[in-house]
């Protein structure tokens, strides 16, 4: 039984553990804390076990007695693999950071220390199982990015922080608001304000104000993201960020968004999100088509990357606003790919960037022929980045367009599915024009570094592992992600909620509690209490030859005849 | 004749009651009187050691008298928890602008003695107007607080801005407190009463909620109040005194007066008038409002650090109002800790400022610019502080806002909570471009400090006036050349603002994480207030 | 007479005097409106207490007397002390902290 | 050993081999890497026979699809995706082509490729190909198909830019790419929409149900779900609109050409379809789209064949015809026939390719026709080559290509009505590939011996000056060293010729498995799979009897006049090219249309490309400074910082303004409070 604020405060204490050490040694203590974190992080995800309940390792005391706050984390099916992205991506954004001149900068402590307290306020975010301290770290993981940027940033880099910062400041203090609406408006008359997620969820918030209160937290999570209309910070705060930092920013940051989504506008406000799905959903295909086509144009490697992620991350939303299992589960596991997928590109653009003093498509060309083993490990991240079969994007992808396809509309799926298309183009635009061709006019193109490819290599054994076996990620998610889910399909409109529960019979137990509590306003039952029956029987785990009698589905006996199948 | 004698026996003084106020007037009369000793280390220590203990023994006091409920000198002042935490601000606040008097050049051109003197009895005054529960110890607690500020703020003779702030803040003050008297008179008429719980009874009783006289009055009383707390149409003395007056001074006047003026505000409003509720709330919310958006909206193109504080005050007396305007224990609660809060905040922020101030010369953008680099302590201190300042979570602004809005979103009032929170998004903006200047380091801004220490800094002011050619003669012992160039000794500071900034620093951090204790506090504050649910 | 007409009054110097502040550029003279204005308030305060023959009023009436004293003073302390500092007596002149 | 057994370590051979010669690419040294590469598809190859045997060995009792699953891919909602093959006569068939080609192909690489700088990285390449197609292959539900189909596209991107340092390379491989990503998302659409109704990826399960879930005359959305699914089998089968790339693909080293482009990457569409016969059988419509589209594209490709002047994209084109015509018969229902054309096919298109490979290194990396000529008696080996490679193309009795592409012919034409008229174009489509097939060996063959030719005659091997580009003409940059300046060819490669002779034999000798209504082991093999189809289509004798005719005839005829034009020494002494340039000439609009590829690249170019690019660069320029920094961002911070600008002015600094606005500031609340009563 961990207790979960160890992990959470442990990348904090090392952060301050860094300050006080000589500051030459401070990198090497950074790293230790996020290696440490790291361990401790997977120790957890092994120790959840998918079937039982859907809360666990839960620490539960009072912050603020007098308004309700709570101090709760929890281990969910929703952010378990999202916290473990989260340490791993902290881990490799510290290494990164210890061995680049950024690591022994005379303000060396200044980087650890703001690495560590975001790594914490991202932990904390994931974990919050209560809906105020969830907003306090949301709007807490922002500011160590900003002391980041304006101090080790490049080109005007304070206007940019700051238009950054403000920006999203915009939708979280938006969703401040919402969230004591929220925790308010949830109460019945004369109970005890509570701002604990699954007890709102029971309690039901008034349908009437549910619409602009998913408003509210819809454009906090979408400005997070970005999404297209409101990306204007996009352009601007990538260019000023340093890389090490960006890759764990791009790739961490924007997925609390989603697990936001999952765990807290759509639970809680099902009415809310039933009516305003639509919106979402053109707002998520826009992004998708417009971020791709600005991705193929571009001619700056970092600002590729920055559009394909505000691509991929409207196909997330697509499948998070499918209010579908599958299509939940799928924007899950999709969001941990491309999490894995951004820390690997971003370093590739990093060396790219180290051999070419800039990181102008146009100078470099060639990469590969002195750089073998960059070229292939680049290789595999491209085909990762854009989602080719056989990789868990893939997979992600496939959940995501199904889920659309089922869950919101077909024309819907079709149109998403251009923006696979563009992503084969600029991945691999992204990847010739830096590597392939002659050498370009300003490159000189040599091997990386040995420590370079060791840590470009880590993304790719991630990429390989997870495309073997993506089942792990999916099958924790495919539960708490129907519990989420649920209440607001039935909202859109009955009959879903049976389908759903018709698919996937093992979410029968869980969708009871969910079922009742979909009925809108003041259900009892918990839905989070009720842990999942056992899970599908997880068959096929045989190695051994089974001839599959497909009529009945059951293995049949070598000898016995079949009809149906040939003589 | 023995009638007489025995009429005129000597009034039943609860003497523990009034203790802590008393406390600060013999700290005024000690200070004043050492002050007069001729030895340089009377008047540079043992004056500010002396106010300050006065400061400590009064806050003392007060904790002392915590829990007695009751009034004191027949009614005209409560002693309850609601007067004693207000004692215990501007006692905070006053130890705070001793310790950055030291070695300021205001008590030096004051005189030590008076300038303590005239701090201990202003706070004196902040200590009646908190506890006062008639008209006229209202208005006299007003007055008795404002005029020593005038004198402070002008403090500085041979500086011409300074006079400016305090001209302006007399007459501008004068006129503040004329319309609230002509309130205070209106409602005297309107209900015959003069302490507060009479004109409680009265206006429930005779149904006087629709009574031109009484409705009149609580306008202009509000017109008084709201000027004093420096609420938006009300507002605009508070950038030229704050950025005329001597640093000390600024820091005093942004935090004691605030804590007493809002401290005024909870109790007339939810004690006196609030029967009439149904008709200042919206006025008071429109305020509120008009202060949030005026006041983070003037602070951004500021350039002087004091100036941009002062209109960020404005603001923030636009968030605390929020609480009074709701009228619950809950809005209580939330703008007692808002004002808490708020001083140490402000007191962290003002030790910087008047310390890169001593260094540089001038409160300009640039005197903090490379802070980080110089001195990381005091650097850390203005980050937590402006933090704070913009609600960040961890600190304790955040709470603070939390509680607020939450206060606001339970009555109905979420439109108001949502111009709090667009007005926060703005001050995010001016207080994140001072944390990026306090660590960036491009070079060109930072002045190099190091090599002025030591000799006379001219002071450069960020926009010099063509001054007329008429009053260009030079005075005797003032620096030739430019107008009114007062000599500034650019000199480390002093070890106690040091302390002071870290102090406040590491509290705005450790109530923001632990509110713990300071809530049980408020709690039983609010629970001073009758008549609220 | 009723109350009425001294509230009249009242009302009539309180406008007059706040005319003065606004208008007028001597500061001595500023401090006259000022006069003006508190003392109508006390003309307000006496006819009430008057009225509801409460005692108490006049002693309020007092308290601002001296009230109104001491801000004359200090207002003058500080006019002097800008003429020394080669500043006209003049109002207008001090614009030197705005923006 | 289980067949199943034998199918997992067929699949996990070629892996095993890429990831060998990848880990330790810098230490195999010389042809170690080439051989290694070999071995391994070899060694599958013969696990291929054993899965063979075992499966033959079951046709008494067991039954003879075999689904076998390691574990849970993803399980999901209703999706549950296992790790599991499917082995069954039709993959083994598959197995068959790919694993033995693929062996040759090595063969032939291991001495066609010596002297270049990236030899171990294509053998690397070329195992990790074969591994993508066998999982194609294997697949036994759609993700897994899709996911092979996904590698296989990568991997042919691969070998096309394998000289990466050409740029013409790199772009053939990213246009190359992305089609096959269109057909992937055609894939994946088509997928889901069956998952709508069948609820379950697995091949079995939706075949077997295919009856109930979509009714006797199958559904709407069936229809759709396969016209999708057939976008997918078009982009990789280079059908048209989606065949663009398969022209360019030539700019990949030869060997790659004659396994991707020739055997088996471009027949995957045809698998594709040949599985799924079961549903298409329930949809008509997908049937007759299929066979339209394969009769157009054999007919369009024949026409452009006859005007290209690269030697490899003559053979590319042909490719793309002979692929049309698998897809038609396959299509319309000759299952067992596409699939024997398919395996023949394989034969003497990789033999043609390798002999097109001998040529073009006898010439130094030059691959235009107009420059080749007389290569007869200094190559005779190739020349040999090419006559059998040249005459199974064509359909010429005995040989492979003959019997299997009559037999598809049959099969179309027995299905009656409207598909006799695509008999017809098949027919001319014969002829027309007889033409080009010829006219492609007798410019370089026939007619006075070229230099090169004659130094070859001496038994010399020219060298060309500068290395160029064949496509681009700019010079090579062989400084890296590939693409290697040392060029061999068959008759001085032992290993070359090996595989060419082997593949020369099969190409003749290929028809006896199936010589219709004599001797037919492959449809008696592939009896099981096909069994339901072949109770519809029934093939009479009388129309198989007259397509032989007709089509040996119509091969015959095209020799001839292929024989007219460009070989036979003119009486009137002219050069031999004067007939086809007065051909040329009288047909000179048409002649344009064909060289120009039918202008498809053009419009694609035009609909396509173009827009995208534009609406990008607008977007990134245009649209992202004004909409988004101007009006979004710079409209709100515009407007607060004039409201700024406002309050600071109203600061005036005048103390009268101040003491003015709090007195009007009074007044006004007084006002607004006395109208409230």
């Amino acid at each position: 039984m961990y207790h979960l604020s160890v992990l959470l405060w442990l990348p904090a204490a090392f952060a301050v553990l860094g300050l006080l050490v000589p500051s030459r040694t401070t990198r090497w203590v950074a790293v230790v804390g996020a290696l440490l974190t790291l361990a401790l992080s997977v120790v957890l995800v092994l120790d959840f076990e998918a079937t039982g309940p859907a809360l666990q390792h839960v620490t539960d005391a009072t912050w603020i007695s007098a308004l309700g706050v709570r101090y709760e984390l929890a281990l969910t099916g929703l952010n378990m693999w999202l916290a473990l992205l989260a340490t791993v991506g902290f881990a490799f954004s510290i290494v990164w950071a210890a061995m680049t001149p950024l690591g022994v900068d005379r303000r060396a402590k200044h980087v650890f220390f703001h690495l560590g307290i975001a790594q914490s306020a991202v932990l904390g975010a994931l974990l919050a199982q209560d809906l105020i301290l969830f907003v306090a770290f949301f709007d807490l993981m922002l500011i160590p990015f900003f002391f980041l940027t304006a101090q080790f940033g490049n080109g005007d880099r304070v206007p940019a922080t700051i238009k950054m910062i403000v920006y999203t400041l915009v939708g979280s203090l938006l969703m401040l608001v919402a969230a004591i609406a929220v925790g308010v408006l949830a109460t019945p008359p004369g109970a005890e304000v509570s701002y604990n997620i699954q007890e709102i969820a029971q309690r039901g918030v008034p349908e009437g104000s549910q619409g602009w209160l998913f408003a509210c937290f819809a454009a906090a999570f979408l400005v997070k993201m970005p999404q297209f209309p409101i990306h204007g910070w996009l352009a601007d705060g990538y260019k000023a960020m340093p890389l090490p930092v960006l890759a764990v920013f791009s790739g961490v940051l924007s997925k609390v968004a989603v697990y936001g989504f999952l765990q807290i506008a759509i639970p809680l406000l099902p009415q809310g999100t039933a009516d305003l799905r639509w919106v979402v959903l053109i707002i998520a295909v826009v992004s998708i088509l417009y971020a791709s086509t600005v991705a193929l144009t571009t001619f700056n490697a970092r600002m590729v990357l920055a559009y394909s992620s505000v691509a991929q991350l409207g196909f997330i939303t697509l499948g998070v606003m499918s209010l579908r299992p599958d299509g939940a589960a799928g924007a899950l596991l999709q969001s941990v790919n491309h999490g894995v997928a951004v820390f690997g590109a971003f370093l590739a653009v990093a060396i790219l960037g180290h051999r070419t003093g800039s990181e102008d498509l146009r100078d470099m060309g060639g990469a590969a022929t002195k750089a073998p083993v960059f070229a292939v490990l680049f290789v595999v991240v491209t085909y990762a980045v854009l989602a080719m079969p056989g990789t868990a994007n893939f997979v992600g992808e496939f959940l995501i367009l199904r889920g659309t396809w089922e869950g919101s509309a077909p024309a819907l799926a079709i149109v998403a599915s251009i923006g696979v298309a563009l992503a084969a183009v600029y991945a691999l635009r992204l990847f010739i024009r830096s590597s392939h061709n002659r050498v370009g006019p300003v490159i000189q193109p040599r091997e990386g570094a040995r420590w370079e490819l060791a840590l470009l290599a880590v993304p790719v054994l991630l990429i390989i592992a997870l495309a073997v076996h993506p089942q792990q990620t999916v099958e924790a998610a495919d539960q708490a992600a129907t519990r989420s889910v649920l209440s607001a399909a039935a909202a859109v409109s009955p009959d879903r909620a049976r389908d759903i529960l018709a698919d996937d019979p093992s979410a029968q137990a869980a969708a009871e509690a969910a079922q009742s509590a979909a009925g809108g306003t003041g259900a009892a039952g918990g839905a989070g209490g009720a842990g999942a029956a056992g899970g599908a029987d997880a068959s096929g785990a045989a190695g051994a030859e089974t001839a599959i009698d497909p009529a009945t589905g059951q293995p049949v006996d070598q000898t016995a005849q079949t009809e149906g199948a040939g003589r | 004749m023995i009638a007489l004698t025995a009429a005129a026996q000597a009034p039943d003084i609860d003497w523990a009651g009034l203790s802590s106020l008393l406390a600060l007037f013999a700290g005024a009369v000690v200070v004043l009187l050492v002050g007069l000793l001729r030895s340089r280390f009377a008047r540079e220590t043992l004056v500010p050691v002396l106010s300050i203990v006065a400061f400590a023994v009064s806050i003392g006091l007060a904790i002392w008298q915590w829990d007695e409920e009751g009034s004191l000198m027949s009614g005209a002042l409560a002693l309850d928890p609601l007067a004693m935490i207000g004692v215990v601000g501007v006692g905070v606040a006053g130890i705070a602008a001793v310790l950055l008097s030291i070695g300021a050049t205001a008590p030096r051109e004051a005189a030590h003695g008076e300038y303590h003197a005239m701090m201990l009895i202003a706070a004196a005054g902040m200590a009646m107007f908190v506890g006062a529960q008639n008209l006229i110890t209202t208005f006299l607690g007003l007055e008795l607080l404002s005029i020593p500020l005038y004198i402070l703020a002008a403090t500085e003779l041979h500086r011409r801005r300074s006079l400016e702030s305090g001209m302006k803040y007399l007459i501008v003050g004068s006129v503040g407190s004329a319309t609230l008297l002509y309130g205070f008179a209106l409602i005297f008429g309107a209900t015959g009463q003069l302490d507060y719980a009479g004109i409680a009874a009265a206006v429930g009783t005779e149904g006087l909620r629709d009574d031109p006289l009484m409705l009149a009055g609580v306008a202009l009383v509000i017109v008084g109040l709201a000027f004093k707390a420096s609420v938006a149409p009300f507002h605009q003395w508070t950038p030229d005194v704050y950025e005329g007056a001597p640093t000390p001074v600024t820091a005093f006047m942004a935090t004691a007066t605030k804590v007493a003026a809002l401290i005024a505000f909870l109790r007339l409003f939810d004690v006196a008038l609030v029967g009439t509720s149904g008709t200042w709330a919206p006025a008071l919310a429109v305020l509120a409002a008009i202060a949030m958006i005026v006041g983070n909206v003037g602070a951004l193109g500021q350039s002087s650090l004091k100036r941009l504080m002062a209109f960020s005050s404005v603001a923030q007396a636009g968030y605390m109002l929020v609480g009074v305007v709701v009228a619950t224990q809950l809005g209580v609660q939330a703008t007692v800790f808002y004002v808490l809060a708020y001083v140490v905040m402000t007191v962290a922020a003002f030790a910087v400022i008047e310390a890169a101030e001593r260094e540089t010369g001038h409160d300009g953008a640039s005197s903090i610019a490379g802070l980080g680099r110089r001195r990381p302590l005091h650097a850390i201190a203005l980050t937590l502080s402006m933090l704070g300042l913009a609600g960040v979570p961890a600190t304790v602004g955040f709470i603070a806002k939390l509680r607020i809005v939450q206060s606001a979103a339970d009555n109905g009032y979420t439109w108001l909570a949502i111009v709090l929170v667009v007005g926060s998004m703005i001050s995010f903006v001016y207080y994140l471009r001072v944390v990026a200047r306090v660590w960036g380091d491009d070079p060109e801004t930072t002045t190099d400090v190091a090599a002025t220490r030591g000799q006379t800094v001219a002071v450069e002011e960020p926009e010099a006036i063509p001054a007329r050619a008429g009053d260009a003669a030079s005075v005797p012992g003032l620096v030739p050349g430019g107008n009114d160039q007062p000599v500034v000794v650019a000199d480390a500071p002093r070890l106690p603002i040091t302390v002071l900034a870290v102090v406040s620093g590491a509290a705005i951090v450790v109530l923001g994480v632990i509110p713990g204790p300071l809530m049980n506090v408020v709690e039983d504050v609010a629970r001073a207030v009758p008549g609220l649910f | 007479m009723s109350t009425g007409w001294y509230l009249a009054v009242s009302a009539i110097v309180f406008a007059i005097g706040a005319g003065g502040v606004t208008t007028r550029r001597n500061p001595l003279l500023v401090l006259v409106c000022l006069e003006l204005m508190l003392n109508a308030g006390n003309l307000a305060i006496v006819a009430f207490a008057r009225m509801h023959g409460a005692t108490e009023g006049h002693v309020f009436a007092l308290v601002v007397m001296v009230v109104a004293a001491a801000e004359v003073v200090v207002g003058l302390g500080i006019v002097v002390a800008l003429y020394r500092n080669r500043v006209a007596v003049d109002v207008d002149e001090l614009r030197e902290l705005h923006g | 050993m289980s067949p199943a057994e034998a199918a997992w370590i067929v699949l996990l051979l070629p892996l095993l081999g890429a990831v060998v010669l990848g880990l330790g690419f810098r230490v195999w040294r010389g042809i170690t890497a080439g051989i290694i590469g070999t071995a391994a598809v070899g060694l599958a190859f013969v696990f291929t026979l054993i899965t063979l045997f075992g499966l033959l060995g079951r046709d008494e009792e067991g039954t003879r699809q075999i689904a076998s699953s390691l574990y849970d891919y993803v399980s999901v909602g209703g999706v549950d995706v296992k790790m599991e093959i499917l082995v069954d006569p039709l993959s083994v068939v598959m197995l068959l082509v790919v694993t033995g080609v693929s062996t040759l192909i090595h063969l032939y690489s291991i001495a066609y490729m010596r002297g270049d700088a990236g030899y171990t990285r294509f053998f690397a390449y070329l195992n990790f190909f074969v591994f993508s197609m066998l999982v194609l292959v294997l697949a036994g539900n759609f993700v897994l198909l899709i996911v092979g189909w996904g590698f296989v596209g990568a991997a042919s991107y691969m070998l096309i830019s394998f000289w990466y340092r050409r740029t013409s390379a790199t772009k053939a491989g990213i246009k190359a790419f992305v089609i096959n990503v269109v057909g992937d998302v055609g894939l994946v659409l088509g997928v889901i929409l069956l998952l709508k109704e069948t609820n379950s990826v697995d091949f079995l399960d939706t075949f077997h149900s295919a009856k109930e879930t979509f009714g006797e005359d199958g559904s709407g959305s069936l229809t759709a779900a396969l016209l999708l699914i057939m976008v997918g089998a078009f982009a990789k089968s280079a059908q048209m609109p989606l065949h663009t790339w398969l022209p360019d693909a030539m700019e990949g080293p030869t060997p790659v050409s004659s396994l991707i482009h020739a055997a088996t990457m471009v027949t995957a569409g045809v698998y594709l379809i040949a599985r799924l016969h079961p549903l298409m059988e329930l949809s008509p419509t997908a049937q007759t789209v299929g066979a339209i589209i394969g009769c157009a594209t054999l007919l369009v490709a024949g026409t452009i064949g006859l005007v290209q002047t690269d030697l490899k994209r003559v053979i590319a084109y042909s490719t793309m015809s002979q692929i049309g015509y698998m897809i038609m018969g396959v299509s319309a229902g000759a299952y067992v026939a596409g699939m024997f054309h398919l395996m023949t096919h394989a034969f003497f298109k990789a033999l043609l390719f390798m002999a097109a490979g001998s040529l073009i290194s006898a010439m130094a990396g030059e691959q235009n026709m107009n420059k080749m000529g007389g290569f007869r008696k200094a190559m005779p080996f190739t020349f040999l080559a090419f006559v059998i490679g040249g005459l199974a193309l064509s359909g010429i009795p005995p040989f492979s290509g003959f019997f299997s592409k009559d037999e598809i012919l049959a099969g179309v034409a027995s299905e009656g009505g409207w598909h006799w008229i695509l008999w017809g174009a098949g027919i001319f489509g014969a002829f027309l590939t007889a033409v080009y097939t010829w006219r492609m060996i007798f410019r370089a063959f026939w007619g006075p011996p070229v230099p090169e030719a004659k130094e070859l005659e001496e038994g010399h091997l020219h060298h060309a000056a500068e290395h160029r580009n064949p496509a681009t003409g700019e010079i090579e940059d062989t400084g890296v060293g590939f693409p290697g300046p040392e060029h061999h060819i068959a008759e001085r490669a032992p290993a070359m010729r090996m595989a060419m002779s082997v593949l020369a034999v099969l190409a003749v000798v290929g028809g006896i498995l199936g010589i219709p209504h004599v001797f037919t082991p492959l449809e008696h093999f592939l009896e099981p799979v096909f069994e339901e189809a072949h109770a519809l289509h029934h093939v009479d004798t009388s129309i198989t009897v007259l397509g032989l005719i007709v089509g040996s005839l119509a091969g015959i005829a095209g020799i001839a006049v292929a024989y007219v034009i460009w070989a036979k020494p003119t009486t009137r002494g002219e050069a031999s090219t004067a007939i086809s340039s007065g051909w040329q000439r009288r047909f000179a609009p048409v002649h344009r249309l064909f060289v120009n590829k039918w202008y498809f690249d053009e419009i694609i170019d035009l609909l396509i490309v173009r827009p995208v690019r534009g609406f990008g660069r607008w977007a990134h320029d245009g649209f992202e400074r004004l909409v988004i920094g101007g009006a979004i961002v710079g409209g709100t911070t515009g407007a607060v910082r004039g409201a700024s600008a406002v309050v600071r002015r109203l600061q005036s600094g005048y103390l009268r303004t101040y003491s003015a606005v709090v007195l009007t500031g009074a007044a006004v609340l007084v006002i607004y409070f006395l109208t409230q009563s």
